[in-house]
């Protein structure tokens, strides 16, 4: 099995100054999940941002390549850069309720890539997203082509989301924690669509999440983060073990769970946040 | 960074206006000759870098022969009067009554709101010059004009401003901390809501001096040989093809003023919000 | 639905009109000083004054007389200009395509500058395009209709003279209109000559009134675009490949356009307030220009018929901006 | 003192709605809480879980009195604080403290810390002097966890978990018995929530605090509360102590809002099973275009109304003649008598796009069932109320089914289950309807229909004008069934009488029997 991405000693830095990810390296294969967990500040947007070319203003990409399927994504003229994007690379947002544009109905959001990049006629591109509704298991298709985000509930946004990501078959899909916006019963048929569709079409997914839940249920791979560093990465087997990294091992006694009473919730010791920070204070020093 | 910027507006605005206001205060001091005197012999004299100019009158005189800078000079005491009284008494009204509409809402809301539509559905300048034609013209009615009909400008904001802040959590938590209606309003909402009012006192305050400009111009302002910059105008008005500076200082004048404020209410706007401060 | 809008718009613009001529009424008469006096013409004897104060109603309380204007207005007549000797409903009708012209033309201008400039500093963020465009904003933002006309006067009348600075069309080219709408008309029928002298006659009033009103919606248009711009859904576009001219156009313009719009439509109103004043500067023959008149005067009826008549337009505007809400924002169309 | 600390009695909150107001009319009223009771015992703390519009938040505000309540009743430390106006309530202020889901907009951003925490430290008269309130706010700032030093900075210098415990020390600093904590960990990072979880924790064992604990994420609240409450549309679908609601959860939704929890370990299939119910999949009535039969009058018209406050798209009111007008753009009439397969057939066609079936249409004669003159009534009864309601399933299955699934719901009785000797026939043709219907519902099961058989007790309605008290209002009972709709009971015991029955059955079904024979 080949790597569809290939990322090597990423490095994403503030334009200011200040590493935000440090020589980040992580490949997923095809038909694989590939979970990017970490807390607020860990720089799991970051590398899924890059990976997109879309990371914000005030932030660079400062080191290492980006290989996608041969190309190092870091050096493609920005021209065929888009060109891969939609069409190679799709990405599932985090909120079903702003990823939606509300001013435009769902077929026009369905099919303007299929229109205007793989120059489809206006009924190809229709069937087609009739087709991709359908199978992201929306009833009332035809209908909900002509309606407008805000006419569906979270959770149907969602699915059209999870569709247009879909629509030109790519074979890599970042998806942001696609369900941190929804409801928990939601949340599950979400998952579940995410993996079918997935196994369907042998895509590979970048899943990004600060939720270990999530990532035991959908995720075959595993980059666990803190502070743009990794801390640990393997099989889902693995890092769920008690073999785990000191760090992965304290955010799960961390996490609150419903079948465990509360003594057995413990914060994560300070003094592993300590020797994380540490160690990225070493980085910097050694690359200013 | 933002530190430097809010620091120059603030400085350059601040500056012009605290120039403008000591111009006014020692106009008597300042000008070189009196305003009203006429002199037919100086009519339309060019100012000092035209050939035929009289050093004495460095800006030229008017189609009456009188001294323009001195008239400048003098005219800045009503602008800035206006300017300032105007000004803070439209704040105190607009405010007093957007607070209100926005945080008691219900019927109060309702009327006020109202009221407020009828009086922007005038076209502003009309009424100003209806209401200075009818209360008679001289400095009080000018301002009286000003505060009658600008007032809508605060209230809008101010009501609206109210009426995000009352969605603010904080003001439950005032609530459950057991603090008053009226407590909660001025010592929390106010406060928040004071830094917008303070900018928009110094557009209001620009604004004022362009009314006064305006009502001056359609000769309904001060009486009409005490000089003002919008009077002033007029009277260039009717010279331009023959002497255009005339009309063109009070402009330029008119237009520092109305920049300083401008640029003042920026200023204030970034050094006002703690979150932008730091 | 939008009738039922439609609907409850007009129904809340009764009482705004309602309340706009009691405001005229009373404060014309309740202020001190005798109407009466204020209409007559210099040396009108005491027969003429009763004469007059009958023909007028105003031997009644404030209230009676209000009760037969309103009367009266209700069926369409609002009366006889003083000054001018004619009726107030068709002296506001001849100047009132003029003001219109005058409006739409600088409200159009003002629309395609303000777009062109948010638009144009959203794509260039951060470099010199946009540092300008705030630059050149800041200044017009500041600058108030009344200095603008006055300085294109100076500038395109008198020290460069290319533009004429008074009137609406060269009385020398001797051309008869139909209607008042003589911009519209002359287009209409094609007189291109005619219309060239036209926009000349128009180009300097409805600058000033349009830069202020650019200035704004600038200012808010790119405020909201450059929110806009960072939503998810422009995001979902940027990794569908697109460029990020047609983003802006496709994607953020009409979201952003809804806050714009509301300012607009406030805004418009002092627009076409500005007219009163830059009409009389350019002695362009619009109902801003007679307003000035009738005020000072003392033309009450003209004065009613006129204030009642922006009113209108300001009533109409808002609700030409509510009906372009559902247009951009589909959420309130159900 | 004795007793508990919080007692709420049947509370109800409706606010007007907005989004529907019509020109000129006041907006509708929604009800947001629904019934709502519970009791909170001294030093315990009570989680209420439930997703977006439970009412969860609305609960929490009602209880601190943040809202007014439309009905019910709110007894803190004994005192009945329900319709106390500001003033009153500050008494009770300083022993009933509030902590925000969002740091940032709950605390004023032109305070610093310090000012914040001694706020009600002053307002609410715990001291009098400033000093004192402020000294006061170093102490409950230290206790949170952050430090008095922090007492000088503002809001916006600090990070999000920062802000939360300066949230904590305003509201700990009057010495309160009862938080309210809503939703305060929502935003956190996992370990920065388990440090805030932790000192609440601690504090409510220190300081013998109550707390009520809201939040959507079950494993969140089972840290801190002795007992959960779940809600669903405004009501308690379950409650009880946390371990038992966890570990043995008794109703449908609550099992499936736990089956819904990924928890952090390896669980292979899990996210294809879905919760094994014995009842049946919820529906949410909004957006749906739903058809009920009998509108004319009774609980069908009371259903129409029902529906559309729900949220329906579309409601397809059918009646016998067709006649029928209403004033909502939503409602289409329909001519559809359930005894003519070809208004049947018809309407299966004019309402294509249906995809809930209500049939509720029916007769009844008040018969016995061989003390009456003729057969004709028992023929009558069992021709509408039991072939009706088959033909219309047989008509309408394909059509929800082509419209990728929903609901049929029959009206059967909780006469199906026991004879009412009185009108025998009638409950020989209910009974008839409920077994048919478990019989659909199986059928259906792989189709995506859920099945529902409503069996309400007796109803207020011109029908049911001979019969005895007591009986529950129709608008009550519509109510009931929507709800039970929407939670997936597929057998939905709607009104107390159908409750009391159902629940007399199990315990002692002869008993029932007589009883209900004795009525003749």
């Amino acid at each position: 099995m080949s790597a569809i991405l290939d990322i090597r000693d990423l490095r994403v830095t503030l334009r200011r100054g200040g590493h935000l990810v440090r020589d980040v390296s992580l490949s997923v294969n095809a038909g694989e999940v590939h979970g990017l967990v970490g807390e607020s500040g860990a720089g799991k947007t970051m590398i899924a941002r890059a990976v997109l070319g879309i990371l914000p203003d005030a932030v660079k990409v400062s080191g290492g390549k980006i290989g996608f399927r041969g190309d190092d994504l870091l050096q493609l003229a920005p021209k065929r850069f888009r060109a891969l994007l939609g069409r190679e690379i799709a990405l599932i947002p985090q909120d079903p309720l702003t990823g939606l544009n509300p001013a435009r109905r769902i077929s026009a959001q369905m099919t303007d890539m299929l229109r205007h990049h793989l120059g489809q006629s206006r009924q190809e591109a229709r069937a087609n997203a009739l087709r991709l509704l359908q199978e992201v298991q929306i009833r009332d298709a035809g209908q909900v082509l002509d309606r407008y985000p805000h006419e569906l509930s979270g959770g149907m946004r969602q699915r059209v989301l999870i569709a247009i990501a879909f629509s030109a078959e790519p074979s890599l899909i970042v998806a942001d924690e696609p369900t941190t916006a929804l409801d928990v019963t939601v949340q599950k048929q979400i998952l579940r669509l995410i993996r079918q569709m997935q196994e369907r079409h042998g895509t590979a997914v970048l899943f990004v999440t600060h939720d270990l839940g999530v990532v035991a249920k959908v995720c075959h791979q595993v980059t666990v983060l803190h502070t743009g560093q990794v801390v640990e990465q393997g099989g889902i087997a693995e890092i769920m073990s008690t073999g785990a990294a000191p760090f992965t091992r304290a955010l799960m006694g961390a996490t609150p769970r419903y079948d465990q009473p509360a003594d057995a919730l413990h914060p994560v010791p300070a003094h592993i946040h300590r020797e994380l920070l540490a160690a990225a204070r070493r980085f910097d020093e050694a690359n200013p | 960074m933002t530190g430097a910027r809010l620091n120059w507006r603030i400085a350059v605005g601040g500056g012009a206006l605290l120039a403008l206001a000591v111009i006014a205060i020692l106009a008597p001091v300042l000008a070189p000759v009196d305003p009203l005197e006429q002199d037919l012999f100086l009519e339309l004299l060019p100012p000092w870098w035209q050939a035929d100019a009289d050093p004495t009158r460095a800006l030229g005189a008017d189609s009456l022969g009188r001294d323009v800078l001195s008239r400048l000079i003098h005219a800045a005491r009503p602008a800035l009067t206006v300017a300032v009284v105007a000004g803070v008494l439209t704040m105190l009204l607009g405010t007093a009554l957007g607070l209100l509409a926005g945080y008691m809402g219900g019927m109060v809301d309702v009327l006020i709101s109202r009221l407020v539509d009828i009086w922007t559905s005038f076209p502003p300048v009309l009424l100003a010059i209806m209401l200075v034609a009818l209360i008679g013209t001289g400095l009080h009615s000018v301002i009286i004009a000003i505060v009658l009909i600008d007032w809508t400008r605060f209230c809008r904001v101010v009501r609206s401003e109210t009426l995000a802040q009352t969605q603010m959590e904080y003001i439950d938590a005032a609530v459950i901390g057991g603090l008053k209606r009226g407590v909660i309003l001025f010592r929390e909402v106010l406060p928040n809501v004071l830094p917008l009012v303070i900018v928009l006192l110094t557009l209001e305050m620009s604004i004022a001096i362009i009314v006064e400009a305006i009502l001056s111009f359609v000769g309904l302002s001060v009486s009409s040989d005490s000089p003002t910059w919008g009077g002033m105008i007029a009277e260039g008005r009717q010279v331009i093809h023959q002497a255009w500076w005339v009309m063109a200082f009070p402009m330029g004048l008119i237009l520092i003023a109305v920049l300083a404020l401008n640029l003042l209410g920026d200023g204030l706007k970034t050094a006002l919000d703690p979150v932008l401060r730091r | 639905m939008s009738g039922h809008l439609l609907l409850r718009r007009l129904v809340q613009a009764v009482p705004t009109l309602f309340g706009v001529s009691v405001v005229v009424f009373v404060l014309v008469r309740v202020v001190p000083g005798n109407p009466i006096a204020m209409m007559l013409p210099p040396g009108a004897t005491l027969e003429d004054m009763e004469r007059l104060r009958q023909a007028y109603g105003l031997d009644g309380s404030i209230v009676e007389q209000y009760v037969i204007w309103l009367g009266q207005a209700l069926q369409g007549s609002f009366g006889t200009s003083i000054s001018l000797r004619q009726d107030v409903l068709e002296l506001v009708l001849g100047r009132l395509p003029a003001t219109l012209e005058l409006a739409v033309f600088a409200t159009a201008m003002a629309i395609a500058v303000g777009v062109l400039a948010a638009t144009t500093g959203v794509l260039f963020r951060g470099r010199w395009p946009e540092t300008v465009i705030d630059a050149v904003n800041g200044f017009t933002l500041a600058v108030p209709d009344f200095i603008w006309a006055l300085a294109l006067i100076l500038v395109f009348g008198v020290l460069l003279p290319v533009l004429p600075i008074s009137g609406r069309v060269d009385p020398r080219l001797g051309t008869e209109f139909a209607t008042g709408f003589y911009l519209t008309e002359a287009l209409v029928s094609a007189r291109f000559t005619v219309v060239g002298d036209l926009l000349a006659h128009m180009i300097m009033p409805a600058i000033a009134l349009a830069l202020p009103l650019a200035a704004i919606i600038t200012r808010v248009l790119k405020n909201s675009l450059a929110e806009a711009m960072v939503q998810d859904y422009v995001m979902i576009a940027r990794v569908k490949g697109f460029s990020r001219w047609r983003i802006i156009w496709v994607e953020a313009l009409r979201n952003a356009s809804i806050p714009a719009l509301t300012l607009t439509g406030v805004q418009f109103t002092f627009l076409v307030g500005g007219t009163v004043l830059v009409e009389k500067i350019f002695s362009y023959p619009g109902i801003g220009n007679m307003a000035i008149d009738a005020v000072i005067n003392r033309d009450l009826p003209l004065i009613q018929g006129l204030i009642l008549s922006f009113a209108v337009i300001f009533i109409v505007v808002n609700l030409l901006v509510d009906l372009s809400y559902g247009w951009l924002n589909p959420r309130l169309r159900s | 003192m004795t007793g508990p600390l919080l007692q709420v009695r049947d509370l109800t909150l409706s606010l007007p709605d907005r989004s529907r107001g019509k020109l000129f009319a006041k907006p509708p009223m929604t009800d947001i809480l629904r019934g709502i009771s519970l009791d909170l015992p001294r030093g315990e703390s009570l989680g209420i879980v439930g997703e977006s519009g439970s009412g969860k938040t609305s609960l929490g505000r009602t209880l601190v009195r943040l809202y007014q309540p439309t009905s019910g009743q709110i007894l803190f430390d004994g005192a009945d604080i329900t319709t106390l106006d500001e003033g009153a309530m500050r008494t009770h202020r300083k022993h009933m403290q509030m902590i925000f889901q969002d740091p940032q907009s709950s605390l004023n951003p032109r305070r610093r810390v310090g000012e914040i925490v001694a706020q009600p430290v002053l307002a609410l008269g715990v001291e009098r002097d400033r000093r004192a309130a402020l000294k006061r706010a170093d102490l409950a700032l230290d206790r949170a966890g952050l430090g008095h030093a922090f007492a000088r900075r503002y809001p916006h210098e600090l990070s999000g978990g920062q802000r939360q415990r300066v949230g904590i020390a305003r509201a700990i600093a009057t010495e309160p018995r009862l938080i309210v904590a809503d939703e305060i960990v929502s935003g956190l990072d996992v370990s920065t929530q388990a440090q805030i979880l932790a000192l609440l924790n601690d504090l409510k064992q220190d300081m013998g605090l109550s707390l009520i604990f809201i939040s959507h994420d079950l494993s969140v609240v089972r840290v801190l509360a002795d007992r959960v409450m779940v809600m669903l549309g405004g009501r308690v679908v379950e409650e009880g102590t946390s371990a038992d609601v966890f570990q043995g959860p008794r109703h449908a939704y609550t099992r499936q809002l736990i089956d819904a929890v990924p928890l952090p370990v390896i669980e292979p299939g899990w996210l294809d099973t879905k919760p094994a119910t014995e009842g049946t999949r919820m529906v949410d009535i909004k957006g749906q275009t739903v058809l009920v039969t009998g509108t004319s009058r009774g609980i069908g018209r009371v259903f129409v109304d029902a529906l559309l406050a729900a949220g329906a798209a579309r409601v397809y009111a059918a009646t016998r003649d067709g006649s029928g007008s209403h004033s909502d753009a939503r409602v289409v009439a329909v001519k559809l008598d359930v005894t003519n397969s070809a208004d049947i057939s018809t309407a299966a066609q004019t309402c294509a796009d249906t995809t809930v079936l209500i049939n509720n249409a029916g007769i009844n004669f008040n018969s016995k069932l061989l003390e009456t003159d003729q057969v004709d009534a028992a023929a009558a009864e069992i021709t509408t109320n039991y072939l009706g309601t088959l033909n219309m399933c047989r008509a309408f299955a394909p059509v929800i089914e082509g419209n990728g699934g929903g609901a049929i719901v029959n009206m059967a009785s909780i006469l199906a289950r026991v004879n009412l000797p009185l009108m025998g026939s009638l409950c020989a043709s209910k009974a008839a309807v409920y077994s048919m219907t478990q019989g659909i519902r199986a059928e259906l099961a792989s189709k995506g229909i859920a099945v529902f058989a409503v069996l309400p007790g007796a109803v207020d309605t011109d029908m049911t004008k001979d019969f005895p008290p007591p009986k529950a209002a129709p608008a009550d009972i519509v109510a009931e069934v929507l709800a039970g709709i929407q939670a997936g009971e597929a057998d939905i015991y709607a009104g107390d009488m159908a409750k009391g029955v159902s629940g007399g059955l199990a315990a002692d079904r002869p008993a029932v029997i007589a009883e209900m024979a004795g009525y003749v």
